[in-house]
């Protein structure tokens, strides 16, 4: 009539000795699950832990609307979408390991606490076996630990810090997003070439974590191709209005602005910039230039017309033209009437990636998993030739530089890509200074 | 029976208590496993810890505002100090709780004597700016120039290099756990009884027996002769003045108090997960334990437990009701129907529990001026009136502020 | 020697004089009043004595200790209370409770950490309470609230609140203020009641001359901030300066 | 010395948002004693009615264009604008172009009601209710309310650009003399300013020399003896709330071509804005101005290179900081009054 089930989770050093006496459920038997969340029935669970209200809210449902057609393609309903593509054929469209895939989802609210709430409730009550999904790298290095302490495996969304498979990383947490130092080794190159080689930036950039890590990674690079850096000057990440931080740029001999922000404080301080008219300007002889670093559609839209002309990189496009753009697209924009996002893109491919480790591993276990993403080369999902790298979890693929599109066709059409930076130009090793620090440690099955 | 110095009535409200937060793991979790309802059970671990922090913290900000009407407007920055001091410990110390609780409830008394010193010098909505303002500022330091304090934005989170002097090395490669002594705070113990899932979790129970103690230190302060003189801080201060009682050590006092009880919930908030966030210091975090206690009823002892409870159910549970979980429930209905009824209920779960949560403030204000525990009072004296059908039910008294008791 | 002496006290309110050189001295265990014209100054005095205002100049002792610059706590617990115009209560707590609380002050001093004890473990303090209750004639009324009461009960309350700290000195602002005849005839009978039954100073300031001349055996008439005549009642009730500052002589 | 006069001028008008919400705040405060935490949101209503309208004037037809495809390859659709069919091109897209200054006027008939809507409907029910109470009705009004603009246009920014004609900036330096592109400034940003100054001197011309006015104000200062006039003053007060809600919502609607509106940009000012009232001094109209400006003055001198290589940091705190100094050496604020929620 009732069974009893006993979970050991955490491991146990300080308490050995202190603690026999008291560690009353410890002296029974290690619990039946071989690891955390082990599907016993029919089903699979996921968790799509996004951003459904604050500022990233939009950004998170459209991570949701991915998740779902991944879901859709996985289970076999749909047109397949980029499985069709996928180089590898492991999956079969009748779930994962036979098992109908099933999905609970959060709302991270951009917190790192309500974001590991509601992961913790997904493994806790839903019983979860794989996290995935949020639109900020705070959140998704919070989240990351918690899957690294509880046993299951993160698949990071939306997160560009070079902090997240850098001195952050988990052996338990996988990125397909690019990161900070990618998109100044793609733009740096691309922009000497554009503007010239002989030009003074400054740099706006959000006093946070993320932010630091990009304005250093331009800065190494635009030194590296020639450019002097004039001022970085850091603001606040409640700053709304960025006038007082723009006004000055006129005058500090710089020729061109880097914006590293993102978000909210991107699309302001994108249309403050040009409504102070610096890009009508000339300065040193040559025309004032905008860069913004990190591009997102998403939130290009919410700055308008002012994104025009302005160059910055991205993760994916809608408007590549490879196979598995194409499917994705026409998936997508079929079940919902527009193109998907990079946002959206990343998460898909993150579904699509962990249900075809599971397959080729056999298992759900995370360690079987992370063992069989480790190394793992594939392509057709978008990005062209890809390899999840075994030492930091994290993906190496091309880089796509944009530009602000002058004239759209529609609300849509808002960036064109103007470049695609071969990965060899982005590639970087792990023992790279902006990525030292941190180890991977090893693979937590949890149980 | 009178227990622990408390009249008879308190000693039975007091093992009430006792006994519906050790029974929490079951009473939590009403609805069978894989039913439709199952949405709604609450009996996890991680959401049963916050019930019972959540808990502590509004338990102590109502010691403040409940009794001396002083309304802080920052106490989120003694939780987040708390939690900060707790992981400091688990880096520099051990892993085991005790000595991390132990300092957050020293670190965040001492900063709320620093604060309270300065702020209470002025009252009303100047009080409240001010501990606004300092909340404000310690968030806002702490998400960028104090990062190196507080790993700003990502949280402080442990990590393997870290010295841990009292735990002796780590071999595993993997993160230690927090502990009582060894005993892990995220172990549990599962029982299915009935197609019912139960989780007696040690951390629950741990942070359970720490709340069972503050709100009987709270029990005894409201009953004291000091929470007396804070009760006449609130109604008169003029009148204790010229009474010869000298308010600010009072209110300071309380606000002390206070502060170190929401040093404990964020010193329990780490040692369930230890990762301390900036996030945790923001002003809406300071608002929302505001709007716990005056949800629940200010100045009552419940009321603020309730208020906790109901914000971080919907938090956590509403957020998480989507449209498969919809179709799901109404999937027995014809399709038209099954489709009507998830598009009306949409837009208030999912996504949308913040316009539910919102809603529900608005009404509960408007109808139950007392909070949810008038409302509780109301549905036991309905009770109450039809067991004594005689028209010795409760008298019509005048309006006056919910009583203590209760 | 007075318990309460008051030199050449003065006080500003921009370039209003408010009190001009005032010299008193009330001998203890006497009624005095203070009586005077609307704007006489006889509040500023007062609060002068509680330590609410501070003189510019002059010096106020109260039995031995200056009371400049000292606050109001501070010199209630050196023995002086005082009751308001409007009676100052705890309005959202019970009558009981508002006057244990001045006997918890009288008790303990102006703060003590008592977190730990209990209100009703505290017995002595309660029959106290309730010892004062039953001087006012309001220990029926107890478990009331004070809110509640009507205004001669208040008033009646506020003295049971002085009255449990064993005031050497009590000071009473318009104590029948707004009151009818009936109450004003019990509020008399109960200050001559509290005076016979114990040692102690009063000041009063009041308009109703039935009650001045009922109470009082000192009376000092103020007029413009300046003291005009300081004697027995007999005394002032013809004495022409005090016709000329009422009547109006300017 | 043109740093310092650029941020001057970014101050002042940093400073008349904040004065603009400040001095709606402070009528509700001041007039009602009541503390409102749905103003952010009222603000935030203001911006996007000036979405609103864009969207409204934006209404289109579609046309199947079949020699251009979309995204997915099908025959594009091309959306025309009925105002752009009726007045041809030029005039149909010159009126799209204004829709933030129409805007003007189609907001304050709109935030008139919905300020009226909210005293009747809910506020006037807590006029005698503790602050507390008042904080949590309003605050859980001011989450329904963006919540339900969430739901109708998304989470996103909405760009809502100035008419062209105001777009780019004005060479300031030039003017005073000195060289070139020393001082710039948007256009827009300085019609934000003379806007602001405009309502503000109406409202106090209004409080001033109106009888209407001169009731409000006396209520302000005594609110039970102006009731016992005769006067029904509740009535007047219900029409002070409408007039701090035209304001705040003036304020949005002109804010939105400096940022692109969102559903919690009220949130972000809420704090702000209860912080410049309160250094302002409770009740006091001409405080919460002062206290606006100052305020959006000093943090623009925070933000600046060379304070901020001194005390880093300080552009993150500056308000906070001021406030703090402000409410220590001035109890009341600046101009406050006394006994006003001061219990």
């Amino acid at each position: 009539m009732s069974k009893l089930i006993l979970t050991r989770r955490g491991l146990l050093k300080t308490g050995a000795v202190a603690g026999a006496g008291l560690a009353m459920p410890t002296i029974f038997a290690s619990g039946a699950a071989a690891y955390t969340n082990e599907p016993k029935g029919g089903t699979v669970t996921l968790g799509f832990n996004v951003p459904q209200s604050g500022p990233y809210a939009d950004e998170g449902a459209d991570e949701l609307r991915a998740y779902k057609l991944a879901v859709e393609h996985l289970n076999g309903e749909g047109d397949g979408g980029m499985l069709n593509t996928f180089s590898s054929k492991a999956l079969k469209g009748n779930g994962i390991l036979g098992k109908k895939v099933t999905y609970v989802t959060g709302d991270t609210q951009t917190k790192s606490d309500a974001a590991r709430a509601s992961a913790k409730s997904m493994i806790e009550k839903d019983g979860a076996v794989m996290i995935t999904g949020g639109s900020s790298s705070g959140v998704a290095i919070a989240v990351q630990g918690l899957c690294q302490d509880a046993g299951v495996i993160f698949m990071a969304g939306l997160t560009h810090s070079n902090d997240t498979t850098g001195k952050d990383k988990k052996a338990n947490g996988f990125r397909h997003f690019f990161n900070a130092y990618m998109s100044a080794a793609a733009l740096a190159p691309v922009l000497s070439n554009a503007y010239g080689k002989d030009r003074k930036f400054y740099m706006l950039t959000a006093d946070y974590t993320w932010g630091w890590t990009q304005a250093a990674s331009m800065k190494a690079f635009l030194e590296g191709v020639g450019w002097t850096m004039v001022k970085d000057v850091r603001t606040p990440l409640a700053t709304t209005d960025f006038s007082s931080y723009i006004a000055p740029v006129m005058n500090s001999g710089a020729d061109v602005l880097i914006l590293n922000h993102y978000g909210g404080n991107m699309v302001n301080s994108l249309t403050n910039a040009v409504n102070f008219g610096l890009r009508d300007k000339m300065v040193n002889g040559k025309q004032f230039e905008i860069v913004v670093p990190l591009y997102s559609r998403l939130m290009a839209k919410g700055a308008g017309e002012n994104v025009k002309g302005i160059l910055g990189s991205t993760n994916w496009h809608w408007s590549l033209q490879d196979e598995g753009t194409k499917a994705f697209v026409k998936s997508f924009g079929t079940k919902y009437g527009f193109p998907p996002s990079q946002a959206a893109h990343t998460v898909y491919c993150q579904t699509l990636l962990y249900a075809d480790a599971c397959e080729r591993a056999g298992t759900f276990n995370p360690c079987g998993v992370a063992e069989a993403l480790e190394g793992f080369e594939f392509d057709g999902l978008g990005n062209g030739k890809t390899l999840y790298r075994a030492d930091d979890h994290q993906c190496f693929k091309d880089v796509l530089v944009v530009r602000g599109k002058e004239k759209p066709t529609s609300e849509f059409d808002l960036l064109e890509v103007v470049e695609k930076t071969p990965v060899e130009k982005v590639r970087y090793e792990p023992d790279n200074p902006f990525f030292k620090g941190g180890s991977l440690g090893k693979c937590n099955p949890g149980a | 029976m009178q227990l622990f110095g408390l009249s008879k009535k308190d000693t039975l409200f007091l093992l009430i208590v006792i006994f519906l937060t050790l029974a929490t793991p079951i009473l939590l979790q009403p609805f069978a496993e894989g039913s439709g309802l199952a949405q709604f059970n609450a009996g996890y671990p991680d959401l049963m810890q916050r019930f019972a922090i959540y808990g502590i913290f509004a338990i102590g900000f109502n010691i403040l505002f409940g009794l001396t009407g002083y309304l802080s407007f920052g106490h989120a920055a003694f939780l987040g100090v708390g939690s900060y001091s707790a992981v400091w410990m688990f880096k520099l110390l051990t892993m085991n709780v005790i000595p991390g609780i132990i300092l957050a409830v020293i670190v965040s008394g001492l900063f709320a004597l620093l604060i309270g010193w300065i702020s209470l010098r002025r009252s009303g909505i100047y009080f409240s700016i001010l501990t606004l303002a300092f909340a404000q500022m310690s968030y806002n330091l702490a998400y960028s120039v104090l990062t190196p304090l507080t790993n700003g934005e990502t949280g402080l989170q442990i990590r393997l290099t870290d010295p841990r002097l009292l735990d002796g090395a780590n071999t595993t490669g993997s993160l230690p756990t927090t502990n009582l002594f060894g005993l892990a705070m995220n172990d549990s113990i599962r029982l299915e009884f009935f197609g019912r899932l139960f989780t007696f979790n040690v951390g629950y129970y741990f942070s359970a027996v720490m709340a069972i103690i503050v709100f009987y230190i709270a029990l005894r302060i409201f009953r004291s002769p000091f929470g007396l003189m804070l009760r006449a801080v609130k109604t008169n201060q003029t009148r204790l003045n010229y009474t010869g009682v000298n308010t600010r050590p009072y209110t300071l006092a309380a606000f002390v108090i206070s502060g170190m009880y929401a040093g404990l919930a964020g010193g329990l908030l780490a040692a369930m997960d230890p990762l301390a966030g900036a996030e945790r210091m923001q002003w809406t975090a300071s608002g929302e334990v505001v709007l716990m206690t005056i949800l629940g009823g200010a100045g009552t002892m419940m009321g603020p437990v309730l208020g906790a409870g109901f914000i971080k159910y919907f938090e956590n549970i509403f957020s998480k009701i989507n449209d498969n979980v919809l179709h799901n429930w109404f999937g027995a209905l014809p399709d038209g129907l099954e489709n009507f009824l998830v598009d009306l209920v949409h837009p208030f779960v999912g996504k949308g529990w913040h316009l539910t949560l919102g809603m529900l403030f608005v009404l509960v204000v408007m109808f139950l001026p007392g909070g949810l525990v008038e409302g509780g009072q109301r549905i036991a004296a309905l009770f109450r009136r039809k067991r004594k059908p005689d028209g010795s039910g409760p008298k019509h008294q005048p309006k006056q502020a919910p009583h203590v008791a209760e | 020697m007075g318990i309460l002496e008051v030199k050449n006290v003065s006080k500003r309110f921009g370039g209003l004089k408010a009190l001009d050189n005032v010299n008193l001295s009330i001998q203890e265990n006497t009624v005095h009043a203070i009586i005077g014209p609307n704007g006489a100054g006889k509040s500023t005095l007062l609060n002068c004595f509680v330590g609410k205002l501070i003189p510019d100049t002059g010096s106020v002792m109260f039995d031995g200790h200056s009371l400049l610059g000292v606050t109001p706590y501070k010199i209630n617990q050196l023995g002086v209370s005082r009751v308001f115009q409007t009676p100052e209560i705890f309005a959202e707590l019970t009558v009981l409770e508002n006057v244990m609380i001045p006997c918890f002050a009288h008790r303990d001093g102006s703060f003590r950490m008592h977190a730990f004890e209990t209100v009703d473990a505290e017995v002595e303090i309660r029959e106290k309470a309730e010892a004062m209750l039953h001087d006012v004639n309001m220990l029926d009324k107890k478990n009331e609230h004070a809110g509640s009461l009507s205004r001669g009960d208040k008033r009646r309350l506020e003295m049971a609140m002085c009255l449990a700290q064993d005031p050497k000195l009590l000071l009473l602002d318009e104590p029948t203020a707004g009151m009818a005849r009936a109450d004003t005839n019990n509020t008399i009978e109960l200050l001559k009641d509290i005076k016979k039954k114990r040692d102690i100073t009063m000041v009063i300031i009041e308009h109703d001359m039935h009650v001045v001349f009922s109470l009082a055996e000192r009376i000092t008439v103020l007029a413009q901030g300046t003291p005009l005549v300081e004697d027995v009642p007999e005394k002032i009730k013809g004495h022409p300066k005090v016709q000329e500052a009422y009547l109006g002589g300017h | 010395m043109d740093a310092i006069i650029l941020q001057i001028l970014n101050g002042l008008d940093k400073g008349s948002a904040y004065a603009l919400i400040a001095l709606g705040l402070t009528l509700i405060f001041g007039t009602l004693g009541v503390v409102n935490f749905a103003h952010g949101a009222i603000f935030m209503l203001g911006a996007f009615t000036a979405v609103t309208l864009d969207r409204l004037l934006n209404m289109s037809f579609v046309t199947i264009d079949p020699t251009r495809t979309n995204f997915l390859g099908q025959p594009l659709e091309v959306k025309t604008p009925y105002i752009v069919s009726w007045f041809g091109d030029s005039i149909g897209n010159g009126i799209i172009d204004w829709a933030v200054p129409l805007s003007i006027l189609f907001s304050i008939p709109i935030m008139l009601f919905i300020g009226y809507a909210m005293e009747r409907g809910i506020i006037k029910h807590f006029y005698h209710r503790p602050h507390a109470d008042q904080i949590l009705v309003t605050f859980g009004l001011a989450i329904v309310l963006q919540e339900i603009v969430k739901a109708f246009f998304g989470a996103n920014p909405i760009p809502t650009p100035a008419p062209a004609a105001f777009r780019g900036s004005f060479d300031f330096g030039v003017w005073l003399g000195f060289p070139a592109n020393a001082i710039i400034y948007p256009y827009w940003r300085m019609i934000y300013f003379l806007f602001s100054a405009i309502v503000i001197s109406g409202v106090f011309a209004f409080l001033r020399f109106t009888t209407f006015g001169m009731v409000v104000r006396a209520g302000m200062a005594d609110r039970e003896t102006v009731g016992l006039l005769g006067i029904d003053i509740d009535k007047r007060f219900t029409i002070m709330f409408g007039i701090a809600a035209a304001v705040a919502g003036l304020a949005g609607v002109m804010y939105a071509p400096i940022n692109s509106p969102n559903y919690h940009m009220g949130m972000d000012f809420l704090v702000l804005s209860f912080v410049v009232v309160v250094v302002g001094g409770m009740g006091s109209l001409p405080g919460a101005v002062l206290a606006g400006f100052l305020l959006g003055v000093l943090e623009s001198f925070a933000s600046m290179n060379e304070i901020k290589s001194i005390l880093p940091g300080i552009d993150q705190i500056i308000i906070y900081l001021i406030a703090i100094i402000i409410l220590l050496t001035r109890p009341r604020g600046l101009m406050g009054r006394k006994g006003v929620m001061e219990d």
